[in-house]
């Protein structure tokens, strides 16, 4: 089924959940806008803060309080796989009864109890980032985040357009990598199969034959796993034992150590990084198409974006974690302002050497 | 007769475990086509730097009885503190890896008072200050994960002091011959001058080490600031070769060195161990690490194969040791 | 001395006097969050609390009894999250039913422990390295299992009834099971053969096996009621947090051992005190409680933790030098 | 004999619970041989320990050569002149005998320990006290015996005025004994102050000029060792006269049934082709010098150590030895050598460590049964007359020869019919031997069977109804009490060395 349909479907959704919700937040505002926008206070729970793309969000968070003039605050767990210290600070928060909760889960499931008890609390949540399809009606207000599946197609179409003349011209079959942290958190998932089904769908276009290999999860997850043996392209899908550079960086330069690689693509920031770090060693990213290995990355900071300056890296998708921010802390003010508000989903952008400096591009690429 | 006896049972590890590494080269290069290459050298390298060097530091805590799980989460720590500092506030590379070093002695140092001098189990006194460490890396550097200049850009100098690259583009894994400097001078250290001397002396009696009036709880401090000492370096190291530190990882480093240094025939009881070993028992580590991605093996049941190799090679030790002891 | 002489007090004596001052420790942390943050008392705090200290407490309780033996186990992190990992696997993508799925996440932890007792005790491998392997292959085995999926136990109100053994609306039914269990295990230490012989072979292996004992058969039991006790800290924890991820679990090791030494359990074995064991954790966790509610970052109370055990064990140390 | 050279005031000393010593008044001559005895516990190595500044005195004086002292460290006291050799084994198993000995005052080359300067030091050392180990062997490669004999070589390099040798025949055979008295009577040449403890009344009447007696923590008095009897020495010491004659007749009925039956046991080196009976009510002493492979034989009997081949009987039944577990059950009990690491559980209380073997007999259901365990435990140390405050006593808290009643209590308890006592007097006082040694007949006379291992030729010769002599793990002779001599005993336990 496509891994599409339920980011599509989730908008006319939610805004049908705003209506009966609207009740519940009006009456979670009701005493916070008597007071005046002052004594508003808006907790921020993200993923966690190691990477620059969370760094980049809570700017936006604190941005959008300082314009609006309210009191937020941000906490996270020390890593994006420690999902009960999530919960735990969730709760936490919850128990403090704050006039909302912004909240970038690392699980969907893992919430939800609480999500049950913000709701009986009358604490109004607004999930950015990555949402909480389950959610208990009524306790997730609005969903700011981007399409993750698209995102990651984009890098695909992006991939697959530079590389179309080698695989055109290949005698033999060629290999396309791809290197995802893990294999069980939504937004990764998501960008990955995006990018399997959209390169697949556009070689099989012109008539190539497509095989997905490695990592069991997006192998079965794929619209088309193929066949290895009669393969013309065959997509190699790894994923490390734990979320760390350098066991990314393993699996990256065990598949870009095979001779018959055109491309790699790695799904978020370590994943990408871990890409450049294998590279160190194997010099074999570059940006001319077949010659050199491309290479597709996802989010910014000051590694990818110096690599793609140098020609290391062929280009990536970001997101906008700083817009992401600052329009969750609006969205809460709305909410507690009595406004409705439904879905907002933000976009993610193709960025290579050519156009990292254009206006649209430039405020996203975060450090 | 007696003489010979000697120096040939504290080689006999070393030997097999030189062996057991060259098998796994020539399993892999056999099994993989793509490992064989100078490319994989440079990847094991990079792989080897940091682990060797927590390896030799823990091997230190290990002789005197002891052992030092605080080095993994400081690693990650020093390497933390020091890029914030050339990252957020503009220091020099070279200011910046003396702070990641001084910060490395003083956790050492506080381990080493812990156990040499308050008295606590080593499991507990350096698990307290492993747990401290993932904390203070987490807040010095505000939680963010850290860059150290990458080459190209000012400052990345340091980086070419572990992988160096010719004007041809050859890159040459410079770093090797300095960890394995250092091996052999800690090797030097253990047998020949006191330091050494006092470390087996406490791992393998301190009562009696005391009874000798020597300044036990100064060498049993000593071991634990070399441990940290070396964590330190291997951070400067693990910067040099990885683009990122994230904070709140590190957990379980300190396990790959440890269990490389045993499998380098270091006593888990104390008393005995040999730092050339201890170098080469990490290889058995990082070839497993780096070499089983390359025979198609997915990063789950590398775990799996890890974990039963390193039973494995303690195994052979102790059935090897139980046919000697019928003897 | 004044303090010698309260230590004698029989009542005291019996409670021993260490565990009376965490108790304290415990109480007067209570109160002083109350005090300086708002909302902070009340049953919400306490029932997020007690999710933590369930899982946490059952792994403390289960390494108790390693630690007795003067072993270690290094592993019960990811082996709590591969009973986790493969019994809700089978639940959910196998359609095995709910009370077997529990069931098998014990016995998952059970064999987890055979086989760390069996190496330690029948091999004499050294209990790190053991843990350090079993560690690996614990994470290895369930990502291989589950695909390396995460894995989500249902929601109460869809078929997981097995949340109301961690509580029933706003009653803390864990909290029962957990002091039920404990009390057990303090029997079983000591009142027990299996007790008497794990915390004797702890002290002096040698002794108790010339004294005709299979100290391999007792040494084993320790890390088998450790993997069970850990099997049943996976159930908790899904219990609380629903989801558990394929290649983690280590965190939560580290806290676990803090939390059964700050009781007084002595790394180097022979003495051990399961009512230590619960007071520490129940500190642990209302300190996480206490530091999140703060606004600080989880990285405090990991620093405080570790102050609090260097304390608590530096005490013991001190105590213990001025008997000899 | 000259002057004083150290001289110890009214030494004051408590531990938690424990007045260790009281008021004690002690002091050493140049060339003089100054023994201190005492019961078990009675404050011997506490005293010493004082002296050498392991403890800090509570109260009292310490004059040495004149001035008072106070060390605050074996080094400080070292610096000073006063080494001790201690009770326990000192050394650091992993180094090797060189090293040991220099330990805390290597010579170096630069920042280089030089070993080679250190060997040859060693080498020297030993050439001139006449021991004859090499100094690069690894310390735990040698004997008990051997070590000790390091030990002492190691005191003696310091260039002391005042030498404490703490029980340091404990570990040695009679031939090292002997060494060590020459060492000894040449050090007394050289004008040293002697000080000697030990509980065996021959060497204090062979080796000793003054004897100072301790109890319980107490300054007795002291005696010229010529001028007095052992008697009077042992009244000192217990208030009553306790010596026992060698036996010269065997107690065991010539018909009395074989109730254990060694045959063709091998065991690696230490244990070759071992072959003997124990008869019903027989106390069989197993004698030899240190490393005769007595205790190795006896835990391959008792199945402590794997054996190659041989074959055990009980009661005429073929029996399998593979553990500990299977000897007891076979009724067998080993009282160990080295009570420290083989016999008590430190940790646990006087009762525990009791009924430690026989513990399946003190359940109540699924739970011990407290009351039944501590009265069986307080029936022992009543009987057997330890030292103890009550049975839920740590074990750690009492003092060796204590010790060593709760691990017989252990074996009594388990009512097993065929004992093995290693070496069941080691470091124990008199008194306590002496009940020891009633017990052991009592024991016997009621049927019970004990092999006891003694490196003690009086212990041997009062004791046993039979001997076997062992040498280098074989079996060299057996002898019947009648026809035993020392002599005898000598040549056989010295067959192969000659
Ligand atoms: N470190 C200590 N802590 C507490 N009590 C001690 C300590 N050392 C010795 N004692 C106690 O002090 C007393 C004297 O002990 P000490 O070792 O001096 O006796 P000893 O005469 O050497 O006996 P033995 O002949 O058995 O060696 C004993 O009751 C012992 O239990
Ligand atoms: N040649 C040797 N090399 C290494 N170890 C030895 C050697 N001889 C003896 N030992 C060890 O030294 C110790 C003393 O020897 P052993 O116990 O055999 O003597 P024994 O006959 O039982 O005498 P005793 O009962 O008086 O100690 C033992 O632990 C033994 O293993
Ligand atoms: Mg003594
Ligand atoms: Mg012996």
């Amino acid at each position: 089924s496509g891994a599409a349909a339920p980011a599509a479907d989730a908008a006319p959704a939610a805004t049908e959940e705003a209506a009966p919700a609207e009740d519940t937040s009006t009456e979670a505002a009701a005493p916070a806008a008597d007071a005046a926008s002052g004594d508003l206070d808006f907790k921020i729970v993200v993923k966690s803060f190691q990477s620059s793309y969370w760094q980049a969000a809570v700017q936006g968070v604190n941005q959008a309080a300082e314009e609006l003039g309210v009191k937020v605050e941000c906490n996270g767990p020390n890593a994006e796989s420690d999902i009960a210290d999530q919960v735990n600070m969730l709760t936490n928060y919850i128990n403090g009864a704050p006039s909302g909760i912004g909240l970038a889960a690392c699980d969907q499931s893992a919430c939800l109890d609480a999500l049950q008890m913000a709701k009986d609390a009358g604490i109004p949540v607004v999930c950015f980032d990555s949402g909480c399809p389950d959610a208990p009606e009524g306790s997730v207000l609005s969903t700011i985040a981007t399409d993750n599946y698209g995102a990651g197609a984009t890098a695909a179409e992006n991939l697959y357009a530079a590389l179309k003349d080698s695989i055109a011209s290949a005698s033999a079959p060629v290999r396309i990598g791809e290197v995802n942290q893990e294999s069980t958190s939504e937004s990764i998932t998501q960008r990955g199969l995006g990018f399997i089904d959209k390169f697949s769908e556009l070689a099989t276009a012109d008539g190539k034959k497509v095989a997905v290999v490695g990592n069991e999860f997006y192998v079965n997850g794929a619209k088309d796993k193929g066949d290895e043996a009669s393969a013309d392209i065959i997509i190699e899908v790894a994923v490390p034992a734990q979320t760390t550079v350098e066991l990314c960086a393993t699996e990256a330069s065990a598949i870009m150590n095979k001779s018959d690689v055109l491309g790699i693509f790695g799904s978020n920031q370590v994943a990408a990084e871990g890409i450049l770090s294998a590279n160190e060693n194997l010099n074999k990213l570059g940006t001319e198409a077949g010659k050199d290995i491309l290479a597709a990355g996802f989010d910014a900071g000051t590694v990818i974006k110096q690599a793609i300056k140098d020609g290391k890296m062929f280009g990536a998708v970001t997101q906008s974690p700083l817009a992401m921010g600052k329009t969750t802390v609006e969205t809460l003010y709305k909410i507690a302002n009595g406004e409705t508000v439904s879905d907002i989903a933000t976009d993610g952008y193709w960025y290579d050497n050519s156009n990292m400096d254009a206006p649209d591009i430039a405020p996203n690429l975060y450090d | 007769m007696e003489k010979k006896k000697v120096p040939a049972k504290i080689f006999k590890q070393e030997v097999i475990v030189f062996l057991v590494v060259i098998a796994l080269l020539i399993f892999f290069c056999v099994a993989s086509q793509d490992f064989r290459k100078y490319t994989t050298i440079l990847t094991i390298m990079d792989y080897s730097y940091y682990i060797v060097l927590m390896a030799i530091g823990v091997a230190f805590p290990l002789i005197t009885g002891g052992v030092d799980l605080s080095i993994g989460t400081g690693l990650v720590c020093y390497s933390l503190a020091g890029g914030y500092l050339i990252m957020f506030k503009g220091w020099p590379t070279g200011l910046a890896m003396i702070v990641s070093i001084l910060f490395g002695l003083a956790i050492g140092t506080l381990n080493g008072i812990l156990i040499g001098v308050m008295d606590l189990p080593p499991f507990l006194g350096t698990l307290c200050t492993c747990m401290i460490t993932r904390g203070l890396g987490s807040i010095c550097s505000k939680n963010t994960g850290i860059s150290w200049p990458t080459t190209g850009q000012p400052g990345s100098w340091f980086r070419s002091i572990f992988k160096y690259e010719t004007a041809g583009g050859t890159k040459i894994p410079l770093g090797f011959i300095w960890v394995l400097l250092l091996a052999v001078i800690m090797h030097f250290v253990l047998n020949h001058t006191k330091i050494g001397r006092y470390t087996i002396a406490i791992g393998s009696n301190k009562e009696a080490a005391i009874l000798s009036g020597i300044n036990v709880k100064f060498y049993h401090i000593m071991a634990y600031t070399i441990s940290g000492l070396f964590a330190a370096l291997a951070s400067i190291a693990y910067s040099a070769v990885f683009k990122t530190v994230l904070p709140g990882t590190g957990a379980g480093f300190e396990l790959e060195a440890i269990g490389g240094a045993i499998i380098g025939g270091v006593s888990a009881t104390g008393g005995a161990g040999s730092i050339i070993g201890t170098f080469i028992g990490v290889f058995v580590i990082c070839l497993l690490k780096t070499g089983l991605p390359f025979i198609g093996l997915q990063a789950n049941w590398q775990q799996i194969v890890t974990g039963l190799v390193l039973i494995g090679s303690v195994m052979v030790d102790i059935i090897k040791k139980r046919r000697e002891a019928k003897k | 001395m004044n303090l010698k002489k309260i230590k004698e007090i029989p009542i005291v004596k019996k409670l021993g006097f260490n565990r009376i001052v965490l108790t304290g420790v415990l109480v007067l942390m209570y109160v002083v969050l109350s005090l300086i943050v708002d909302k902070f008392a009340g049953m919400p705090r306490i029932m997020s609390a007690l999710n933590y200290a369930y899982f946490l407490g059952f792994l403390s309780l289960g390494v108790t009894f390693v630690i007795a033996t003067g072993g270690i186990d290094f592993s019960i992190g990811p082996v709590m999250f591969c009973c986790a990992l493969i019994s809700g696997y089978c639940l959910t993508s196998h359609g095995v039913p709910m009370l077997l799925s529990l069931i098998i996440s014990v016995i998952v932890g059970f064999i987890f422990g055979m086989f760390n007792g069996y190496l330690v005790a029948y091999w004499r491998v050294p209990p790190f390295i053991v843990s350090m392997a079993s560690m690996n292959i614990a994470k290895g085995v369930a990502s291989v299992f589950t695909k390396t999926q995460s894995v989500s136990w249902p929601q109460a109100a869809k078929g997981g009834w097995f949340r109301s053994l961690v509580k029933v609306g706003k009653f803390p039914v864990g909290i029962v099971i957990f002091f039920a269990i404990a009390i057990v295990c303090s029997i079983v230490l000591n009142h027990t053969k299996a007790g008497r012989y794990i915390l004797s072979l702890g002290s002096n292996r040698e002794a108790v096996r010339l004294s005709g004992v299979d100290i391999k058969k007792w040494e084993m039991l320790a890390y088998v009621i450790c993997g069970i006790l850990v099997g049943i800290a996976a159930i908790y924890f899904v219990g609380a947090y629903t989801t558990v991820q394929p290649g983690y679990g280590d965190q939560y090791n580290n806290e676990a051992i803090a939390g059964c030494v700050m009781g007084g359990t002595s790394m180097a074995g022979g003495l051990a005190s399961i009512g230590g064991t619960v007071i520490g954790v129940l500190i642990i966790a209302l300190l996480q409680e206490g530091i999140l509610a703060l606004g600080f970052t989880k990285d405090y109370q990991l620093i405080i933790t570790g102050l609090i055990v260097i304390v608590a064990v530096y005490a013991d140390v001190m105590a213990r030098r001025r008997n000899n | 004999m000259g002057e004083v050279i150290l001289e110890m005031k009214k030494i004051d000393k408590s531990f938690p619970g424990v007045h260790a010593l009281n008021n004690v008044d002690f002091e050493v001559k140049r060339g003089e041989v100054h023994a201190l005895m005492g019961e078990n516990g009675a404050g011997k190595s506490t005293l010493m320990k004082v002296l050498t500044g392991i403890y800090t005195k509570d109260s009292g004086t310490i004059i040495y050569e004149g001035k008072e002292v106070e060390f605050n460290s074996t080094r400080e006291a070292q610096d000073a002149g006063i080494v001790i050799v201690h009770q326990e084994l000192n050394m650091v198993g992993h180094l090797t005998v060189a090293q040991n000995i220099f330990i805390g005052r290597e010579f170096k080359k630069g920042i280089r320990i030089d070993d080679k300067k250190m060997n040859e030091e060693a080498k020297k050392l030993f050439d001139r006290l006449n021991i004859d180990i090499d100094p690069t062997m690894t310390m735990s490669d040698l004997t008990v015996g051997k070590q000790q004999m390091c030990e002492i070589a190691k005191a003696i390099s310091h260039d002391a005025k005042v030498i404490v040798f703490d029980e340091p025949s404990a570990a040695l055979t009679e031939a090292e004994i002997e060494d060590l008295f020459k060492i000894i009577k040449d050090l007394r040449e050289q004008q040293m102050g002697i000080v000697y403890i030990s509980h065996r009344m021959d060497e204090i009447k062979v080796i000793t000029d003054r004897v100072t007696v301790m109890r319980d923590g107490c300054y007795v008095g002291t005696l010229i060792t010529e001028e007095s009897t052992k008697d009077d020495i042992v009244n000192m010491m217990v208030g009553r006269v306790i010596y026992e004659e060698p036996k010269t007749k065997s107690q065991v009925a010539a018909d009395a049934p074989v109730v254990l039956k060694v045959e063709h046991l091998n065991a690696g080196r230490m244990v070759q082709d071992i072959s003997f009976e124990l008869h019903k009510g027989e106390i069989l002493g197993f004698s030899g010098l240190m490393g005769a492979g007595r205790t190795e034989t006896a835990r391959a009997i008792f199945g402590a150590d794997p054996k190659e081949s041989g074959d055990i009987y009980v009661n005429g039944q073929l029996v399998t030895i593979n553990s500990p577990e299977d000897a007891v059950r076979a009724g067998i009990g080993y009282l160990s050598e080295d009570r420290k690491r083989f016999g008590i559980v430190v940790q646990k209380t006087v009762a525990e460590n009791t009924t430690m073997a026989d513990l399946p007999n003190y359940m109540k259901g699924l739970f011990i049964d407290r009351k039944k365990e501590r009265d069986v435990a307080r029936k022992f140390v009543d009987s057997l007359a330890t030292k103890t405050p009550s049975v839920d006593q740590m074990v750690i808290n009492l003092s060796g020869g204590n010790q060593q009643k709760v691990v017989i209590a252990k074996w009594l308890c388990k009512n097993c019919d065929i004992l093995i006592f290693d070496e069941p007097t080691r470091g124990i006082d008199v008194g306590a031997k002496n009940e020891i040694y009633k017990l052991m007949n009592k024991l016997a006379s009621e049927g019970k069977s004990i092999i006891m291992i003694s490196s003690e030729m009086t212990e041997i010769l009062r004791m046993s109804d039979r001997i076997v002599v062992m040498c280098e793990g074989r079996k060299t002779g057996e002898l019947t009490i009648e026809e035993t001599t020392q002599e005898k005993i000598m040549n056989l336990a010295t067959r192969d060395i000659n």
